[in-house]
């Protein structure tokens, strides 16, 4: 028998931006075994309901994940509509999508060059990381944050796009789209990245399901579930079909992420062009008695935030499981058997957003 | 006017049918959302939710601290995490999990924070 | 009395072409990202700033090593300069490799300890290709004396193509870049953080630089040999291989080190199949 | 001379932060603010580092880990803390797991504001913390030079005798 070493793996390690560890039992350079542990980035903020109003808990939810920010403060605010029986504005719904739609483009650009980047394809990181910056930019447009935006709030949207920047929007995504679609060839075309992808870390389609993975984890390998199918916000009246892949190894993760990005602009094009006419907000009094489950698409998959009010101002409890926790156990089952030299690969390949999951 | 294509349920359930109800829920081919507990007080509830097509499935088990939950891991795999968690932030003692953290799931500066009787303590209850 | 003037020549230019080419390089590949890159003298900030930090020292075998490593690399350089066996001069540069690998596991990490596996591998993959050239050299020109070999009025690299698109192919693992920087790499993060350097700090990863900058200009040199029929011609012929080099680096991901090794094997099988036909050719034509 | 000036290298870490701060450090080296211009790397590699970029409020399970990646930088080296969190512990401040700040557990030499900190800003503090790093350096070379100085006295001292 080979000899076994064990080789720590994080929290501090240049291709994880962020901590968590990982205990790999090797022989030779293949991985048998995967002990994985957390709590690096555990703050505890769900006990900050208690000492914070509802309204206030916005700033807090945002701040859960600095990535898919704006999709948590949506999250969190649509739970509370949904106790306290709100209805949000149809100008407001579309701006919501936008904003999330955004966030979106901007965490799988991101995800995109750190995937690149564990592959050692340091050109395309960097080339990612430039695209991403033009939907920064647009959010500091409309938002004056680049990655936290602060725009949503119980009962709307606190900053309205006016009319001519939505046009220059519009404008925007048509060379957008296009350096996309030439970022994207790259990702699933060339023979490196394919080799480095193509059969690696595969999930099959019931493993996925009855692992409980969420998002392009569970997409990748044939799971037709994206939770903006429900129709929160404006998804509904856009109509949505969800991408999906079906091979289950990581190209097929890093293919659902690719084409995601099309669909996000293009449903960006047509909030834009059906953007109703209207207040963005509405006044909320009181406050929530009541519980509710509210569930949100994010970038990395549905997040759940299940919330419950006693009909004060702060909250009994807010609970939120981000779609990373539930793939940990699919990344535990797709480690072993994998070359050390394919761990970074496997690992980001479920996108790995620690501050979402140890909140 | 949103409309959201989705129904939730909440149902109650006893400790000893947690089992047999789960067993059911996995047969009829939904799958684990999430396990999450609430702090209530004089007990925990802890939430099991599921979900099929939109179908979200909850179910609820109400239990007094110190009362030992057995493990969901023999019937979804990957509830693990959550109950690990149950065990490290809330204090309940979970049996027969698959892959035990016995307490190092989740590292606080202040042991089961979120628990009712134990909080502070130091002693793991999943030995 | 050339051969002397070619070593004094070698030790002190050398290090300063290195660090030029490691500078133009790093411009080079910013340009490729669409960045504007560091400035030119880049690397020469940084093996100064090297040599003010502090020494800390994991196990003390390792500034031995490293040292003979430094050594050996500027002794093989000094021997091809100098006009030497071309033979001795490809053993010496192997024995420096061996002293890095022992520098790398003197360091207790298992980072360090995989590096330095790796580096191994990659010395079984890159061996068989350099031999191969010395011994196409030899076939065409006659003699294994790096002054005869470049002094040669006979084009080389009609004779060995093969054995060139070979030597290519692994000079990517000697310059550390994509697709086979797998032991330790110089601009992208790996998975073993940084290899076989990875224990290594302050002056003693000064060390290793400056290696680096005297084993690029002598991999440089060997490029030249196979156009040394015309000076210009072989002075293009590097710049050419160089910028390829850059931008292989900038269009491919890491390979896994299986396949590094097979690619090795591949382009070294391409070599074998060039010398024999060459020699068929000799046996021919004689 | 002063190369430290002109090749600080980079180690980052994560200490309990939302990840905002973390994506800002990372933009800082892509195309648009490409810190490599001053010579900036990105090293993740403790002991090549001379500059240690902290986000985060730090959690108990952090506090070795800082310390460690802290020892483990040779002199001379700065710290600086990115972002409100890293600071006061920022909006996170009163959870029960966070410390609050970073100079909680080792020294800190520059404070970037912002939640999060804009990649100008971490740039900005950056450039601020050379000039610590460079009159840090000229100590430490001082100091060898007079211990030098006492063992060469010493050595005179002893041969007189």
């Amino acid at each position: 028998m080979p000899k076994r070493i064990v080789v720590p793996f994080g929290p501090q390690h240049p291709v994880l931006p962020e901590p968590i560890h990982l205990d790999l039992v090797l022989e030779d350079e293949k991985v048998v075994d995967v002990i994985p542990s957390i709590g690096y980035i555990h703050r505890g903020l769900e006990q900050l309901v208690q000492k914070r109003e509802y309204p206030e808990y916005v700033y807090v939810a945002e701040r859960i994940c600095g990535i898919c920010s704006f999709m948590h403060a949506l999250c969190y605010c649509q739970g509370i509509e949904h106790i306290m029986e709100i209805e949000v504005p149809d100008r407001a719904r579309y701006l919501r999508t936008i904003w999330s739609e955004l966030s979106r483009l901007h965490s799988h650009l991101l995800w995109l060059g750190l995937f690149a980047d564990s592959m050692g394809f340091e050109n395309l990181f960097m080339r990612a990381w430039q695209l991403r910056e033009s939907v920064l930019d647009i959010s500091e447009d409309t938002s004056g944050g680049r990655i936290i935006q602060s725009t949503c709030k119980v009962g709307g949207v606190r900053r309205d796009i006016e009319q001519g920047k939505l046009e220059e929007i519009h404008r925007v995504m048509d060379t957008f789209e296009e350096k996309c679609r030439g970022l994207g060839n790259v990702f699933l075309n060339d023979e490196t990245v394919k080799y480095r992808l193509q059969g690696l870390g595969v999930i099959s389609k019931d493993e996925a399901y009855t692992l409980g993975s969420a998002g392009p984890t569970l997409r990748g390998s044939g799971v037709a579930i994206d939770h903006r199918e429900t129709g929160y916000a404006a998804y509904g009246d856009l109509g949505f079909k969800p991408v999906v892949e079906t091979a289950g190894d990581c190209y097929a993760r890093c293919a659902v992420r690719v084409r995601e990005l099309y669909s996000s602009i293009d449903l960006i094009r047509r909030a834009i062009e059906e953007m109703p006419e209207g207040g963005i907000d509405v006044k909320v009094k009181g406050a929530p008695n009541g519980e509710y489950f509210s569930r949100v698409e994010q970038p990395r998959g549905e997040v759940v935030h299940y919330l419950l009010g006693d009909g004060t101002k702060h909250l009994v409890r807010a609970r939120i499981r981000t779609p990373t926790l539930a793939n940990v156990p699919a990344l535990v089952k797709m480690l072993p058997g994998a070359q050390l030299a394919d761990v970074p690969v496997v690992v980001l390949s479920i996108d790995p957003c620690i501050s979402c999951t140890e909140r | 006017m949103t409309t959201v294509k989705e129904e939730q349920t909440t149902t109650s359930v006893a400790l000893g049918d947690l089992i047999r109800e789960v067993e059911g829920i996995h047969a009829d081919g939904y799958r684990l959302v999430q396990i999450g507990c609430t702090n209530i007080g004089e007990a925990y509830e802890i939430n099991y939710s599921f979900d099929k097509g939109y179908r979200f499935r909850n179910l609820r088990l109400t239990v007094e601290p110190e009362i030992e939950v057995p493990s969901i891991t023999g019937i979804y795999w990957g509830a693990f995490v959550y109950e690990n968690e149950l065990h490290d932030l809330f204090g309940i003692p979970v049996t027969g999990i698959n892959i035990d953290f016995k307490g190092t799931f989740f590292k606080t500066a202040e042991k089961f924070p979120l628990s009712i009787t134990r909080k502070g303590g130091d002693r793991c209850q999943n030995v | 009395m050339n051969g002397f003037i070619g070593v004094v020549l070698f030790l002190i230019l050398a290090p300063v072409a290195g660090g030029l080419i490691a500078g133009l390089d790093r411009k080079l590949t910013a340009r490729m990202q669409g960045r504007v890159g560091p400035p030119l003298l880049q690397p020469f900030y940084d093996v100064g700033k090297l040599f003010e930090k502090e020494r800390v020292v994991v196990a003390t075998a390792q500034n031995f090593y490293i040292l003979a490593y430094l050594a050996f690399i500027v002794l093989s350089g000094a021997l091809f300069f100098a006009g030497g066996d071309l033979l001795l001069t490809v053993f010496a540069f192997t024995l420096a490799h061996v002293f890095l690998v022992l520098g790398a596991y003197a360091a207790h990490s298992p980072y360090s300890h995989i590096g330095a596996e790796r580096e191994l591998i990659q010395v079984m993959t890159y061996e068989p290709i350099v031999i191969l050239a010395v011994v196409g050299f030899y076939m065409v020109t006659g003699s294994f004396y790096v002054a005869d070999i470049a002094t040669t009025t006979v084009p080389a690299i009609l004779y060995l193509p093969g054995v060139f698109l070979g030597f290519a192919a692994i000079l990517t693992i000697k310059l550390r870049k994509s697709p086979f920087d797998i032991s330790t790499s110089h601009h992208a993060h790996q998975e073993i953080v940084k290899g076989v350097t990875t224990e290594f700090s302050g002056s003693t990863l000064g060390q290793i630089e400056i290696a680096h900058w005297y084993e690029n200009v002598f991999l440089l040199g060997l490029v030249y040999l196979f156009f040394a029929w015309n000076p210009v011609i072989g002075i293009i012929a590097v710049v050419v291989t160089y910028v390829a080099e850059v931008f292989i680096d900038n269009v491919t991901a890491r390979v896994r080190w299986q396949a590094a090794l097979k690619s090795g094997w591949l382009a070294a099988l391409l070599a074998v199949a060039n010398l024999l036909i060459l020699s068929y050719m000799m046996i021919g034509g004689a | 001379m002063a190369f430290l000036k002109r090749s600080p290298w980079i180690l980052h870490y994560d200490a309990s932060s939302c990840n905002g701060c973390d994506i800002e450090v990372l933009a800082c080296l892509t195309p648009l603010y490409d810190v490599e211009r001053f010579g900036i790397i990105n090293t993740g590699n403790p002991k090549h580092a001379d500059v240690l970029l902290i986000t985060g409020g730090v959690n108990e399970q952090n506090r070795p880990v800082v310390k460690n990646l802290y020892e483990q930088m040779p002199e001379p080296k700065v710290v600086i803390a990115v972002g409100a969190c890293a600071a006061t512990g920022g909006i996170f401040r009163e959870c029960y797991n966070i410390v609050g700040g970073i100079d909680k557990v080792i020294p800190v030499d520059v404070y970037v504001p912002g939640c999060a900190a804009r990649p100008e800003q971490i740039i900005d503090g950056v450039v601020k913390a050379l000039s610590i790093l460079e009159e840090r350096r000229e100590r430490m070379t001082g100091e060898a030079q007079v211990q030098e100085e006492a063992r060469h006295d010493a050595a005179e001292a002893g041969e007189s005798r």
